[in-house]
């Protein structure tokens, strides 16, 4: 459009800057604690501008268990939010595929009813009702189990309508292509839908990964064992020292550990992860 | 709905079983379970159960702390949805006006999706600690005395900013995608009518946008009133004086570490309910109402 | 042969886990029948909750460490058999065990009514009062031993540029709880609760009101900031912007390695000569060991050894001495007087001088309230309201009693 | 190839639409029909019926003498081309020829030699190894036709396959699918919307209204001999001019002829109207198209609201506002009754009007 | 209403695509002017400049004399039209009317009356408290010109108003559109790549090809006298048959003409091309379009590849496989040089060629 306005422009490229800034400026700080010693963070104000103990600290956090981290090295918590996170990420994708194709392409009795129970899913977080299902996972013996850890979470109503939209939008003629090639249904899953959900799945893959990586409060209570510790909830120990001092520049040293491979996914494939996070919501 | 399907008597549900039996087991064992002890109490080992009908719900709401904490998580989601919605706006629209450099912005903007929220708290712990934090000491510069240990408003302000800071580029990214989805000849056309870019935004764009912003209302909501628990564990668990205190974490403080599991379990078939209850509005009123 | 495995709860972070998991290591390494697996659980509160839903899932640890706090919870469960008592475990596993060789002050919390000893105990700290000899010296003023005299170098403090020269943690223990037994005052009915469930709170008296009224003034004068419920103000004290600050005997260690740039002390609480003429005796806080029932007999053979091999005079004069907390044995009080301890760093005796002060009356015996790890957080809740401005210390006292006495009366409820 | 044939064919949707009801239809071994009428006339349910994707409510479906009703459409052996291609939008050209024969068991070399031909005939042989999106919208839909060649099935079904092309290419693919039949010989069933489409491509057209048959024959028995208002207003652009007999402006047009008993509604195609000096209808001209060669010309005639359309030649001088005089050639006015019916077959009324079939009169007829 | 003059217009996009370049062009006052050219060749491109929806590169565009370039699309009182009708769904038919008015401060009772005016013209009154959403696409459509009427504009832009709706709807907007030119005496401006569209609508017609301006004229000057191979391909179907002018095919056509020096290529009509007993083209007839009123016959002729298309009577008795003998009429046959330009003014030629024009032979003209 022609357009007059260089201010316009200015302002534009200020709030965008300022909100950057914004965004930026907590990790940041964040990343230069994690590079100092203990004294520099003992009295306001802490630097603005990187130390040279970083090398020593990711070293102790990565390699040595922290007696503030209850002595299990950070390097060994990364693993296992690894672990945890690839598998309620393989768990909810692969379980949602089949259901929202039996839903899809199939009709039978009570599909809605099905259907709804999976719905009314969607908006129940399991912080709502931990106490009881804390109580039906020790039932189950599942406490200190990675599958303790991730059974639980992975039936996705998200991930269930986000293949449901994704398949009512195949077009019909395909499948019936398909039929007419003489492609039963799970043929047809297998040779036809599966290859084409890739990009969907890939999409969901980064959300569902990152959503797995970041549990807390489920961790929490299902590991009381240290090696099943994952990173996320570890930091919390190590913030909420209580008697002791706390310190920072391992505690800043693990935030960045802990944030960076979900930061590194997203960013390395945001393209996928655009497109799977406004598709996988609405 | 698909025109053609598939038949098999079996198939479908050896399909659904795996997510059935998950949903059953996890989501709705426990659901049934929490309706059940909400009418017992218990003592913390689990020994003994005694029956109390209602007992339990009604001393919830005769307890002014509970009470607080609706409040609490009101001004809490409001503070966050506010906060985090405006900042997104404003970031879209800024975004979808510089054509070549909104990936580079995009970039910059959307990062801190994935950080937790845990992780999101104990970062801006750090910053506002009131003996250590940069931003404390900056405040304290501009004569500001910043106390979240005893100040329960400025607690609530810093975890309402945490949880807020965390969630802008979710907002933004449904609001980017909203913007870039109103069609361009749209804008054109308001521009012919003589509109200048303030009225176009506020009577073309930001109406058309509606879809997106109550179904970020309903989002944002739900991310303030549940998925913020680890923010509050990990920061100031509730405190001080229960100012911090939302729903959520007070489940979980009654139950794991008041030990209480009747009153906590009360409390979750309350949450549930809630739940549901926005759930519903989203698809049946939400829905209907905002499709201009 | 395979070692028989004992598992370890405990909630000591930081340098006190390095000598915690220290002694498990070293009992590992003295035999070859016994694997203590010594595990930090996170805080006090975490740990005890985690114990307790680990209980009730059946994934329960031989030892837990529990806070004074827990006590009375710890042993309405020792009546329904989750707990092992101490005294119980070492007769049964046949290891040497006799009560007199431990400190009446300290094992007089965790004793029933016919005087045996439930739970082990290990880490025990009494309030006092830490402060910045430095800080005192430059401001010339000397260290206050009452309430009267608190103020007034507090203000001298501050005038000589100490940011805010006051402050405690753990607010519930050194303000209410210890502050009344040092008056020799009750919190509760019921001998403080150790009499009976029926026990109610009356903490919201005169003495204590004034108190907290007190130190709300301070705090609007500049001269007392708060900083948390636990330890969470102690980088305040550690970087010299507070002064003087009540805490655990415990943070001795931990300031011996952090404080370099001044000379710090610790001296005995404070007296409000309006109350009493002389301090009756603090009350312990700290922690105990306890041991769950639902293992099987030779794990609680080798719990009865390593609990044996705690309470050697070598351990606990070594853990008091890089720690801070009291010794639990007079063997290991006696020794570190042989070692010049209480020469060498003076001041460190002060503890164990405060808690063995006079003969514990029904006041200052310690306290024993069901879901009092609930209280606390009430107590803690009110305090802040008053710190903030929000209540008066009278509305505030009032409000955590009544509430306390609630849950008192559920805890009441729940185990009868 | 077989022939194909539908007997009382009804379908009922869940819902209670009725999209197809009595159908009977027999088609001739290698024979092209076209099935053609307005939208949601049931044309599609009736084809998706033969191929087996849709179940048949009411009737029987044969192909090659045998009931299909109830086989699974990989067992008819048929082959289908659809709108959107419907082309595996993952798997190469190739591996799309390829994937039913595989789902059939077809041997290796036997697949490969079929594709070759197949591609060969389409001209796609330098497309082999792309995938579908890397093609154009008229490649792809040759890939959906190579896809069905290389079956051999007994019968062809297409539903508007060329609908998503642009004007240009679906001229050209017409072409060819006409070519491709006459390769083939095979039997085609053909679903289209566009009347020119059906007019060019069929051997024999099938007009359905509303779920049922409303005429069948060949193009031009249509175009010339429609039985119905609705055949006679559906083939032709601009469609057939259709007057009420009674009116002052029908009356002006069939002057000097009579009329069928019954006749309520007159019928003249735009291109059989010509100036006359006397007799015949008078209006004022209207609109004024130039389509280069010919001319439409909107007549506003006095006592009809609609106005006549006349096609003239491309270099006529009409302007607007100019008063015209027309009158149907001979033998070119039809009659339909009140329900629509066409009420004489149009020879007779023809000769009752006192002409010869109407002779060519403008590109002569090749001797 | 006023003039719009393009002078020496250019448009650069980022990236370097040159869009649009040198085109002049004077559009008189009350004109209607359709630009038309296939996809790409810059049509939009030309229309948004003179809106001020994008900024121009080179040249000036005047609106009543006065040179815009820098004006805002608001202060430079136009109206347009979009193929999506931008119609702003959050409003009533009403509201969407007013909005432009409002904006530029229009009082309450006027704003009324004017809606009130353009709601009859366009029939809309049923509609004007719907939202877009409750309308049909034409309706919608109808909307975005009612938006364009009240605002009384200088000139009226259209971008491919009817590409979104169905064939039948086309041409009844199509009409409207051409009376509410007359009714409005105001200056249009329509983008269309349909060169029916264009053909009907327009006073002049320019195409356009690759950014610049091909040929202006009326349409029939564009059909008749078509500048060069490019018009004359692009406009009529179907297109002008092409042949090289020394293959044996061409000579056979210009069998008897002097051409033109340089001439390369021949075309012919479709329509110009009569069954001859001697002296012409022959071939034969291969792929038949019987499409009622008219008849397209593929003619394969002997030393050319593309089949020279006939178009004949719809009665015409040909057969496919027959051999026909064709020749254009007099004066039809058009020369163009290597370079596809038009090689002698067709007049010229035709008389060259010894006819008169050619006088019409099927319907006759009126008198
Ligand atoms: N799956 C279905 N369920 C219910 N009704 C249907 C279904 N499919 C089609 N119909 C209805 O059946 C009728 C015939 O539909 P059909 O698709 O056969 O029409 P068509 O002639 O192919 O139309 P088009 O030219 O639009 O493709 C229509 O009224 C349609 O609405
Ligand atoms: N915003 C743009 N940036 C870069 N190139 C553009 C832009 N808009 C159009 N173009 C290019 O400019 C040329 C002319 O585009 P324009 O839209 O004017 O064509 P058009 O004639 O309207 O075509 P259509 O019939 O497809 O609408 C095309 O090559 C197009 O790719
Ligand atoms: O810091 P500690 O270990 O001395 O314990 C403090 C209090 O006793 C906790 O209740
Ligand atoms: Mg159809
Ligand atoms: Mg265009």
């Amino acid at each position: 459009m022609v357009e007059n306005r260089p201010l316009a422009t200015f302002v534009t490229h200020a709030v965008l800057i300022a909100g950057v800034v914004f965004l930026c400026f907590p990790v940041w700080m964040a990343l230069v604690a994690s590079t100092h010693g203990p004294e520099a963070l003992s009295k306001a104000p802490i630097p603005l501008w990187f130390g040279d103990q970083g090398w020593q600290n990711y070293r102790d956090l990565l390699t040595t268990g922290l007696p503030e981290a209850g002595g299990v090295p950070v390097g060994l918590m990364m693993l296992n939010s690894l672990i945890m996170a690839l598998g309620i990420t393989i768990g909810k994708i692969a379980i949602s595929l089949i259901a929202a194709y039996a839903i899809v392409y199939f009709r039978f009795p009570f599909r809605m009813g099905f259907f709804w129970m999976i719905f009314i899913t969607l908006m129940l977080p399991v912080e709502v009702r931990i106490l009881p299902t804390f109580d039906v996972i020790t039932r189950l013996d599942m406490l200190n189990t990675y599958h303790g850890l991730i059974i639980p979470l992975i039936a996705s109503a998200t991930a269930t309508f986000l293949f449901r939209q994704f398949f009512l939008t195949i077009p019909d003629e395909l499948v019936e292509a398909a039929r007419i090639d003489g492609a039963g249904p799970l043929k047809f899953f297998r040779d036809i839908l599966l290859p084409l959900s890739r990009t969907n799945i890939a999409a969901l893959f980064i959300i569902l990964f990152i959503y797995g990586w970041n549990q807390y409060l489920w961790p929490l209570i299902v590991t009381t064992e240290e090696n099943l510790y994952t990173v996320v909830m570890g930091i919390q120990r190590m913030a909420n020292s209580g008697e002791s001092l706390p310190v920072w520049h391992y505690i800043m040293g693990t935030a960045m550990l802990a944030l960076i491979p979900p930061v590194v996914v997203v960013l390395a494939m945001q393209r996928l992860f655009v497109k799977g996070l406004v598709e996988s919501e609405k | 709905m698909k025109r053609v399907v598939f038949r098999s008597r079996w198939l479908p549900y050896a399909l659904l079983a795996p997510q059935i039996a998950v949903t059953l087991i996890f989501f709705f064992w426990p659901a049934l379970r929490a309706i059940e002890s909400s009418f017992f109490i218990e003592d913390a080992f689990g020994f003994a159960r005694e029956f109390v009908a209602f007992e339990n719900y009604a001393r919830l709401f005769a307890d002014a702390g509970y009470l607080k904490s609706f409040r609490t998580t009101l001004i809490f989601g409001v503070g966050v949805t506010a906060l985090a919605m405006s900042i997104a706006l404003a970031l879209a629209v800024a975004a979808n006006r510089v054509l070549q450099a909104t990936t580079l912005y995009r970039t910059l903007i959307i990062w801190p999706y994935a950080v937790a929220p845990a992780l999101a708290g104990v970062i801006w712990f750090f910053l506002m600690n009131p003996s250590l934090g940069i931003v404390a000491y900056w405040l304290d510069l501009l004569g500001y005395d910043w106390n979240h240990y005893q100040n329960g408003d400025q607690a609530l302000l810093m975890v309402i900013v945490a949880a807020a800071w965390k969630q802008i580029s979710y907002n933004f990214l449904f609001f980017l995608a909203g913007l870039q989805s109103i069609p361009k000849s749209m804008m054109e056309a308001a521009a012919i009518d003589r509109a200048g870019p303030w009225r176009r935004f506020w009577t073309i764009t930001f109406p058309l946008l509606s879809p997106t912003t109550f179904f970020l209302l309903v989002i944002n909501f739900v991310y303030a009133f549940f998925e913020t628990f680890a923010l509050i564990h990990a920061t100031t668990s509730g405190g001080p004086s229960d100012s911090t205190s939302i729903l959520v974490f007070r489940v979980y403080q009654t139950g794991f570490v008041g030990q209480d599991y009747g009153s906590s379990a009360a409390q979750s078939v309350i949450l549930m309910a809630l739940v549901i209850g926005l759930t519903v509005i989203q698809f049946r009123y939400v829905e209907r109402r905002v499709n201009y | 042969q395979e070692r028989t495995q004992v598992n370890f709860w405990h909630a000591m972070g930081g340098q006190l886990g390095e000598i915690t998991d220290g002694f498990a290591e070293e009992f590992n390494a003295r035999q070859d029948a016994c694997q203590i697996n010594s595990i930090y659980k996170g805080n006090y509160t975490e740990t005890m909750t985690q114990a307790i839903a680990a209980f009730r899932a059946g994934e329960q640890p031989h030892i837990v460490q529990v806070f004074e706090v827990g006590t009375a919870t710890m042993m309405a469960a020792e009546d329904n058999g989750a707990v092992y008592p101490v005294h119980q475990l070492m007769e049964d596993a046949g290891v040497a065990f006799d009560e007199s060789d431990y400190l009446p002050a300290v094992i007089s919390y965790y004793t029933d009514t016919d005087g045996n000893l439930l739970s082990l105990p290990f880490n025990s700290s009494t309030p006092v009062m830490w402060y910045n000899a430095t800080a005192f010296e430059e401001a010339g003023v000397e260290v206050p031993t009452t309430w009267d005299e608190v103020v007034e170098a507090a203000r001298a403090l501050k005038a000589n540029g100490v940011e805010a020269p006051f402050g405690f943690g753990w607010q519930s223990w050194t303000q209410i709880e210890t502050f009344s037994a040092w008056h020799d005052l009750p919190l509760g009915t019921e001998e403080n609760g150790f009499a009976g469930l029926e026990a109610e709170f009356t903490f919201n008296n005169d003495a204590v009101e004034t108190h907290i009224a007190r130190i709300a003034e301070m705090g609007e004068e500049g001269l007392f900031s708060y900083g948390g419920r636990r330890g969470d103000s102690r980088s305040m004290f550690v970087n010299g912007d507070t002064a003087m600050w009540i805490n655990s005997s415990a943070y001795y260690g931990g300031f011996a390695s952090d404080i370099e740039d001044f000379e710090f002390g610790q001296a005995m609480l404070p007296l409000d000569t309006d109350l009493a003429e002389e301090p009756q005796n603090s009350i312990i806080g700290g922690a105990t060991l306890w041991v769950l029932q639902g293992h099987e007999s030779p794990e609680y053979t080798c719990t009865a050894e390593f609990f044996s091999f705690l309470s050697e005079p070598e351990q606990q004069a070594m853990w008091h001495q890089e720690t801070g907390y009291v010794p639990i044995t007079t063997a290991a009080y006696e020794l570190s007087q042989e070692q010049g301890f209480y020469e060498e760093a003076p001041g460190t005796d002060t503890a164990i001088k405060q808690l063995s002060l006079n003969e514990p009356t029904p006041n200052s015996k310690g306290l024993r309230f069901g879901n009092f790890v609930q209280i606390r957080d009430i107590i803690n809740e009110e305090l802040e309201a008053v710190w903030s401005g929000d209540k008066s210390a009278e509305e505030a006292l009032d409000a955590a009693v009544e509430r306390g006495n609630d849950l008192l009366r559920r805890f009441e409820a729940s185990n009868s | 190839m077989a022939t194909v044939d539908l007997e009382g064919l009804g379908k009922s949707y869940q819902g209670g639409v009725r999209a197809v009801e009595g159908v009977d239809l027999s088609i001739a071994d290698g024979e092209f029909i076209v099935l053609v009428g307005p939208s949601g006339c049931g044309k599609s349910t009736i084809l998706r019926m033969i191929a087996g994707l849709e179940t048949v409510s009411d009737g029987e479906v044969r192909i090659g003498g045998a009931v299909v009703n109830r086989l699974e459409p990989g067992e008819r052996d048929i082959a289908m081309v659809f709108q959107n291609y419907a082309l595996y939008p993952h798997m190469s050209v190739r591996a799309n020829m390829a994937y039913g024969l595989k789902n059939q068991g077809t041997p290796k070399d036997e697949i490969a030699r079929r594709i070759a031909e197949a591609a060969r005939t389409l001209q796609l042989e330098a497309y082999l190894d792309r995938k579908p999106r890397q093609l154009s919208g008229g490649q792809r839909q040759r890939v959906a036709m190579g896809r069905a060649i290389v079956r051999d099935p007994k019968a062809f079904l297409f539903d508007e396959p060329l609908s998503n092309l642009d004007a240009k290419l679906r001229s050209e693919l017409r072409t060819e699918i006409k070519s491709l039949h006459r390769r083939l010989g095979a039997t085609f069933i053909y679903v289209t919307h566009d009347q020119v489409e059906a007019m060019s491509l069929a051997d024999r057209i099938v007009l359905m209204n509303g779920g049922r048959i409303e005429q069948i024959g060949t193009p031009m028995d249509l175009y010339a001999r429609p039985a119905s208002r609705f055949v006679a207003e559906f083939i032709g652009t601009p469609p057939m001019n259709i007057l009420p007999a009674e009116s002052p402006a029908g009356r002006a047009l069939a002057a000097g002829a009579r009329l069928p008993a019954g006749t309520e509604w007159l019928g003249v195609r735009p291109e059989a109207l010509a100036p006359a000096r006397t007799g015949g209808l008078t209006g004022q001209a209207g609109l004024i198209e130039a389509l280069g060669a010919d001319m439409l010309v909107h007549l506003i005639a006095e006592g009809h609201d609609h106005p006549v359309v006349l096609r003239l030649h491309g270099a006529a001088e009409v302007r607007e506002g100019e008063r015209l005089t027309v009158a149907p050639e001979p033998g070119s006015l039809r009659a339909f009754d009140g329900e629509g019916r066409a009420l004489a077959a149009a020879k007779t009324f023809a000769k009752r009007l006192g002409a010869q079939p109407r002779a060519v009169s403008c590109g002569r007829p090749a001797t």
